[in-house]
This record gives structure tokens, C-alpha cells and sequence, in this order.
């Protein structure tokens, strides 16, 4: 009889050990955790941005924008996966991430509807309905990016 | 005047092919990431190129002997073929790279995706590689890749401040969002990038494939010493670009849609154009290097008859062994990983192979029994040691660093 | 027999004491008449105290360039000499044992 | 193999020059690109054959000493690399008496498309490279 406890506490200690080695390995989503995923989508957004604001004055073409775009979407999309993998703790993890989940959707978004705008803009800016597009487009990645901006502020990710 | 035209055509074909798919890539990502800093790097990857092509071009002018086949000579078997291995993954390597680097830079001009481009690609490269004269192959690629120079003129157009360039590039240090380590990976990175092994075998055998002389020794001098420091110097530029629109505007570049953002900002749709027409020349060019380079490492290790200059059916292991290669890159393609990140890697994994390369250059450049009075002097001798010792530095300290930065994320 | 059985070999004296290993073996080619080259016969073996690896030959020859590489080299290899087939006396899986009173020579190359 | 006591020779006499060319195998011959005839490579010298003398038997003095038979080529390399033996059935011999000149490389007398070291070479020739177009062009 007096085995059973000790082996019993032997299985708990072990079960706390690799507890906490599993714990270690799959990262909490604290600031510095979702820094690289939060700087990645930032600078893709503001990529997208340079490349819409490129088109509107006609310096680049439909399909180099458009190809802009589609790769950045692909950054959010690699960036997005990242921080799904970090397993949040504590009620205030869990809200963070959440809402760091959610700027990045809004971002990519964004980005969707840019790649689209791009490429049917290849008549030309001179198009009127295609420039309008592209503005509105516009509109949406600078809304996008200063919703990342400021929830990387308010967590302290820099 | 004819003789005058040689060595322009040589000088340019040296600056169009100077750059490739690595160089562009890390220099765009150096740039955006840590401005001018780095630019040093480039300067010291450009003296090393020049002085080891230079090298193994006399050696192989004088003796006829390609580099690989001084490797094996010098080195025996066992470290011959460890060299063998690691020279021949780096290639393949950068032959993925090149190739993926046609396709992308193909997408940018279509909008198609460059997954589409990628057979199309290799297609062109292999009937190269098959038909075409070894000379026109590297005059054509050479010359249409000078247009890389787009990136030079752009960023004259953007107007920097040119004090502040100056600044980063001459007083460098590591910039406050940046780690310490992150910048020596970069360091590395970059000189890997600037002094690729396959450069110095694709050099000694095309010596041989173009049957160098001692006379003709002047003219290719000439060639590395200008053509490569204004190679070096469009690497640069590349890097300004980035430092001037990119690292102000939070862009850090992860792909080659994002290399082509400051030169279309800077010159419209014309410059873009002709920066495609330069990307896909330079990396095209690069692809057959590289591609020929495997198949001349293979043949020159186990003394199979090899060279563009024979007919395929003459040298037919040598082929065989490119068609596999070609191959073989076009199916990692095909997993769909990052052309970029290929890249990324092979500058890396270049700057750890370089020491196996180099030194066997630099003692048979010294043998008599190959060189006759052609040995290297001592000025060379002192500057091939020094290097030696910065290439092995840089070769011990890239795995940890890759491992400590997370490949510089 | 064939030539890689040899090197990296050691070598004994005529007492069964070690004096290095098999690091090169060194044959002359006998002028001859004819397009085709003489017979090679074997002259001797290059026997070095420290390391099997003829790394290069910087021992043999009045190479010393690059610095420090080719003093390196031959540091490593110091104190090589050469035995005359004449005083070979057993060559096989146990390694060279050379006869009792051989001598050794310079093991440098003239050439 | 530092652990064991070593002797060292007390003196070096300088040695007797012979008339001839002086190889020394590793350093002049071992890994060294073979041409043919035609100045083709053919292969590397992998190996090197002798005609004796027979392991682990005593020499008598006064024998005459051992030449080289042949230069080894093909999977000798392999063992060299990572030691063993191959059969001496898959050895490629090419006979001394082909050689016409040893410098940086090995010249041979003869040509590449009659030995045995290059029918790989041959067999990829004929069922490969000939089956594509062009293969047989003058670049």
C-alpha cells in the first residue's frame, strides 16, 4: 500500500515535467511571440499600399501590382498560421491573440480585394471606374493597417 | 578597334553577369532591413571574386586544368568528394533558385502565376545548355542583364539624400530594431552571395571551353577587375533602392514583386519593364552557369569528358548529369516551396562551402609544375591568405548563427 | 599489389620499432626508346613520422608559397625520408618492415 | 597511432638521383585526369597496380624491384574513399604500356572509345544523349 502513493507521485511529477516541456514547446502568445508574425503582416500591408498607390499614378503595371498583392496575401496567410499554433494560457493570451487574429483578417482582406482591383485595372487608371475602385481599395488597407498599428502599440510590440 | 570592342563586350558581360537571382534577393532584403549598413560586405565579396576568379582563371589558362579537377588532384578523394557533395547540393541549390527566379520575374510581367512559368523556364535553359555556343550564351545573357543598371538609375531618380547613404554605408552599425546576430547572419549571407563557388568553376572551365591562352590572360583580367566592382556596385544600388523607399515605408522584402516596388516608383512602367527584362537575363544567365557548373564539377571530379565545345554525344555523362540537375531543381520547385527562401538558403549554405573551394585554387596557384612562371605573386599570395582566413571565419560562424537567428527572422 | 595497399601503411625497422607511415612511394621512369614511356619501376618509399596524408608534397619540394600554409604543411611532415627498395624487406597487411642497417635518404625532389 | 614509440633515422644521406623521370605516385600520378589520344578525358587515375611484390612474404635481396602494371580506374575509387576491396573482376585496367606522358595529367596512346573505362560514357551516348535531337551536333 504505501507503494502506490509514491508511484503515483513519481507519474505526477513526470506528467508536470513533460507538461512543461510540451508547454515550452508550443510558445504562449505573449508580446514577443507575436512580434515576428505582427511585424511580417505589417510590413505586407504597407507593401500592398505602395504598390495600389503606384498603380493609381500609373508608374506600375496591373500584373506586377496585382503580383505584389497575391505575395503579400501568401506573408498574412504563413503569418496568420504562425500565431494559430501559439496556444494561449490565460483568459488575457487568448484576448490578444484573438484580437491580433482579427486585424490580421481585416488586413487580409484588404489584400483580397487590392489583388482583385489590381488586376481588373488593367485598362488603364484612365479608366474612371477602375481609379475609383483602386481609392476605395486604398481606403481599406490604410483602415487595416492602422488597426494593426494600433493593437501592436497597445500590446507593446514594436 | 576590334580588339578595343572585345574588351568592352567582356567588361559588360562581366557587370550583366556579375548579379543573380542570390545577389538580388539578399541585397534587396539587406537594404530594406538595415539600410546601407551592410554595403561593406558587398565591397569585401567583390575584391575576394576578383581575386580568386582571377586565380583560378590563370591557373586554368596556363595549365588547361578546370578548377574541380585541381580540387580532386590536390585534395585526394575523401575530402575531394566531401567538397564534391557540398559544392554539387549548393548548385542544385542555386539551380532551383535561378530557375524559380525566371519564373517569378516572368510573373511579374504576365500576372500569370510563376508556377506556370517554371517548365517554360527549364525548357529554355536546357535547349541552351544543348545548342547554344558557349560564347553567344555568354555574351547574350551577359548584355541584356546590364539592364539590371535600371536600378542605379532609379536611384538617382528617387533623389536620396545621399549624405545620410553615405553615412550608413561608411560609419556602419546595427540598426536599434535589429539584432546583433541577425546582422552578421546577413553579413554572411551577403559575402556568401558575392563570392558563390559556382562562380570561380563556372569561370576556370569557361576558360577552358573558350581555350585561354597566357596572351589571353590581360584581356580577362581586365574583365573581372572592372567588370565585377561595377557588378558589385549595381548590388549596391539594388540595396539603396530598398534603403531609400522600403526600410522608411515598415517594408521589409520577402519576395521579388516587392524588389521591383522602388524602381517603378522611381521610373514608372519603362523602368519596370526594363528591370524585368534585366531580372529574367541575369537569373536565365545565372541558371545555365549554375546548371553547367554542376555538370562540370561532376565531370571534373571523376576526368569525364565534358565542355560545350564537344558535341553532346562526346561528352554525354556531362550532359546526362545536367539534364538530372535541371530536374531535380524543377521538382523541388514543384513542392510549391519559396524560390526565395531557396535562395536564402543557398548564399548561406555557399559562404559554408567556400573554404574547400578556394584554398586548393590558392596552392596550385603557387605549384611550378603547373604554373611555370606563372605562380602568384606575393602581393596575391598575401591578399589569397587573408581571405582564406575570412572565408574560413565566415564558413565556422554561419550554422550557429543560422540556428541562434532563426535564419534571420 | 596494388598501390593504395601500401600507402598510409606503417612502417618498421629491422627491430620491429615504428618509424612513421607510408606517405608517398616513389618510382623513376628509366629512359627508353619508343613513343610509349618506359617501364616505372619502383624506388622507394617516403616515410613520414607523423601523418599518412601526403598532403601536397610541400615536404618534397622548394615550395613556400603561400605563407603559412606551405610552412604548415611541412611542419606537419617533418623529419620525412625516403627508404631505397633495396632495404624493404616485407611489404603486407601488417604494414613495411624495412631491414636492419637501412638508410634513409633526403627525401626531397630535385628537380 | 602517436601513442607508439617511434624511432627517427639519426642522419639523412642525400639520396641517389635516378637518370630518368622521378614520380612520386600520390603526389604526381594518384587523382590525376587521363587523356586519351585525342586529348579526350577518359577517366582519373584511381589506383595504381604493381607488379609485386607479394604481401606478407619475405623479399630476398637482390630482387628486382616491382613496376607498375596498370593505372586503376572505376570502383576502386569507392574503397579508396570509404576503404574494403573491390573484386579485382570490376577493376578497369589501363595497361602502362598505353601511357604516352605523365604531366598534370596522364596522356594515353591510345583512344578513348577503345578501352574498357569509358563504356559508361558510351552506353549513355548511345541510349541517351543520340536519342535526343541535335545530340550529335556541332555546338
Amino acid at each position: 500500500m504505501s507503494k502506490s502513493p509514491r508511484f503515483r507521485n513519481v507519474v505526477l511529477t513526470l506528467l508536470v515535467v513533460v507538461a512543461g516541456v510540451l508547454a515550452g514547446c508550443s510558445q504562449q502568445p505573449s508580446a514577443d511571440a507575436l512580434k515576428g508574425p505582427a511585424e511580417e503582416v505589417s510590413s505586407a500591408v504597407r507593401a500592398a499600399s505602395l504598390a495600389v498607390d503606384l498603380r493609381i499614378s500609373d508608374s506600375t503595371t496591373a500584373a506586377a501590382a496585382s503580383t505584389a498583392a497575391d505575395d503579400m496575401l501568401g506573408d498574412v496567410e504563413s503569418a496568420t498560421k504562425e500565431v494559430h499554433a501559439l496556444s494561449a494560457q490565460t483568459q488575457e493570451e487568448r484576448t490578444l491573440r484573438n484580437d491580433v487574429l482579427a486585424a490580421f483578417s481585416s488586413v487580409s482582406r484588404a489584400l483580397l480585394h487590392a489583388r482583385d482591383a489590381l488586376s481588373s485595372s488593367s485598362n488603364g487608371p484612365s479608366d474612371g471606374q477602375g481609379k475609383a475602385q483602386l481609392s476605395t481599395v486604398q481606403g481599406e488597407l490604410r483602415a487595416a493597417t492602422e488597426q494593426l498599428d494600433s493593437l501592436m502599440t497597445k500590446a507593446g510590440i514594436q | 578597334m576590334k580588339r578595343l570592342l572585345g574588351v568592352a563586350l567582356g567588361i559588360l558581360t562581366a557587370i550583366g553577369g556579375f548579379v543573380d537571382i542570390g545577389d538580388l534577393v539578399t541585397n534587396a532584403v539587406v537594404g530594406s532591413r538595415f539600410g546601407m549598413s551592410l554595403a561593406w560586405v558587398v565591397l569585401v565579396g567583390v575584391v575576394g571574386i576578383c581575386l580568386f576568379a582571377n586565380m583560378s582563371g590563370r591557373v586554368a589558362a596556363v595549365s588547361g586544368r578546370a578548377t574541380f579537377e585541381v580540387i580532386r588532384e590536390r585534395l585526394g578523394p575523401r575530402a575531394g568528394l566531401a567538397n564534391l557533395g557540398a559544392s554539387f547540393l549548393i548548385n542544385v541549390m542555386t539551380v532551383t533558385a535561378e530557375i524559380g527566379g525566371i519564373a517569378l520575374a516572368l510573373q511579374l510581367a504576365s500576372g500569370v502565376a510563376y508556377i506556370l512559368w517554371v517548365p517554360f523556364a527549364l525548357l529554355a535553359v536546357w535547349l541552351v545548355v544543348w545548342r547554344v555556343k558557349f560564347s553567344i550564351m555568354e555574351n547574350v545573357t551577359g548584355l541584356v542583364g546590364l539592364s539590371l543598371v535600371v536600378f542605379a538609375v532609379a536611384l538617382f531618380l528617387l533623389k536620396p539624400d545621399w549624405g545620410a547613404l553615405a553615412g550608413q554605408a561608411f560609419s556602419p552599425s546595427v540598426p536599434a530594431q535589429e539584432g546583433a546576430g541577425v546582422y552578421w547572419y546577413y553579413a554572411i549571407a551577403l559575402f556568401g552571395a558575392a563570392m558563390t563557388p559556382y562562380e570561380v568553376f563556372f569561370f576556370s572551365s569557361g576558360a577552358v571551353e573558350e581555350r585561354w591562352k597566357i596572351k589571353d590572360l590581360a584581356q580577362s583580367r581586365l574583365n573581372v577587375l572592372l567588370g565585377f566592382p561595377l557588378g558589385g556596385l549595381l548590388s549596391i544600388a539594388i540595396a539603396g533602392c530598398a534603403a531609400v523607399v522600403l526600410l522608411p515605408a515598415g517594408i521589409s522584402v520577402t519576395s521579388l514583386s516587392q524588389v521591383a516596388l522602388p524602381v517603378a516608383q522611381a521610373g514608372g512602367q519603362l523602368a519596370l519593364a526594363v528591370l524585368i527584362l534585366g531580372v529574367v537575363a541575369a537569373t536565365f544567365g545565372a541558371a545555365l552557369e549554375t546548371t553547367l557548373s554542376s555538370g562540370y564539377t561532376l565531370a571534373q571530379f571523376f576526368g569525364w569528358s565534358w565542355g560545350k565545345f564537344r558535341r553532346p554525344a562526346q561528352a554525354a555523362r556531362f550532359h546526362v548529369s545536367m539534364i538530372v540537375v535541371l530536374l531535380a531543381g524543377v521538382a523541388v520547385l514543384a513542392t510549391g516551396v519559396d524560390p526565395i527562401l531557396v535562395t536564402e538558403y543557398s548564399v548561406v549554405f555557399s559562404a559554408i562551402a567556400l573554404p574547400l573551394t578556394y584554398l586548393p585554387i590558392l596552392i596550385v596557384a603557387n605549384d611550378p609544375q603547373y604554373m611555370g612562371k606563372h605562380v602568384n605573386n606575393r602581393a596575391v599570395n598575401i591578399a589569397g591568405v587573408i581571405y582564406l582566413f575570412v572565408i574560413l571565419v565566415a564558413s565556422l560562424a554561419a550554422i550557429p548563427l543560422m540556428i541562434a537567428t532563426g535564419a534571420g527572422a | 599489389m596494388n598501390l593504395s595497399d601500401m600507402l598510409g601503411s606503417d612502417v618498421l625497422d629491422g627491430a620491429g620499432e615504428r618509424l612513421g607511415e607510408v606517405s608517398d612511394v616513389r618510382f623513376a621512369l628509366d629512359a627508353g626508346a619508343g613513343q610509349l614511356l618506359s617501364p616505372a619501376r619502383l624506388v622507394g618509399i617516403v616515410v613520414s613520422p607523423r601523418t599518412a596524408s601526403s598532403f601536397l608534397g610541400y615536404e618534397r619540394q622548394e615550395i613556400s608559397q603561400p605563407w603559412p600554409v606551405a610552412q604548415l604543411l611541412r611542419w606537419r611532415h617533418r623529419g620525412s625520408f625516403l627508404v631505397l627498395w633495396e632495404d624493404i624487406a616485407v611489404m603486407g597487411s601488417e604494414g613495411v618492415r624495412l631491414r636492419s642497417g637501412f638508410t634513409a635518404y633526403d627525401a626531397r625532389l630535385t628537380r | 597511432m602517436s601513442e607508439r614509440k617511434r624511432v627517427q633515422p639519426r642522419q639523412l644521406h642525400a639520396a641517389p638521383s635516378p637518370a630518368g623521370l622521378v614520380l612520386d605516385a600520390q603526389l604526381h600520378l594518384l587523382d590525376r585526369q587521363m587523356l586519351d589520344v585525342d586529348g579526350v578525358p577518359v577517366t582519373t587515375v584511381d589506383d595504381i597496380e604493381l607488379s609485386g611484390p607479394e604481401p606478407n612474404e619475405e623479399i630476398p635481396e637482390g630482387t628486382a624491384p616491382p613496376q607498375i602494371t596498370a593505372l586503376l580506374t572505376g570502383p576502386v575509387l569507392g574503397t579508396r574513399i570509404f576503404g574494403g576491396r573491390p573484386p579485382s573482376s570490376r577493376l578497369i585496367r589501363i595497361p602502362w604500356k598505353v601511357v604516352a606522358g605523365v604531366d598534370t595529367v596522364v596522356t594515353l596512346g591510345v583512344r578513348a572509345d577503345s578501352m574498357d573505362a569509358s563504356w559508361v560514357e558510351r552506353w549513355l551516348r548511345n541510349h541517351v544523349i543520340a536519342r535526343i535531337p541535335g545530340g550529335s551536333h556541332e555546338p
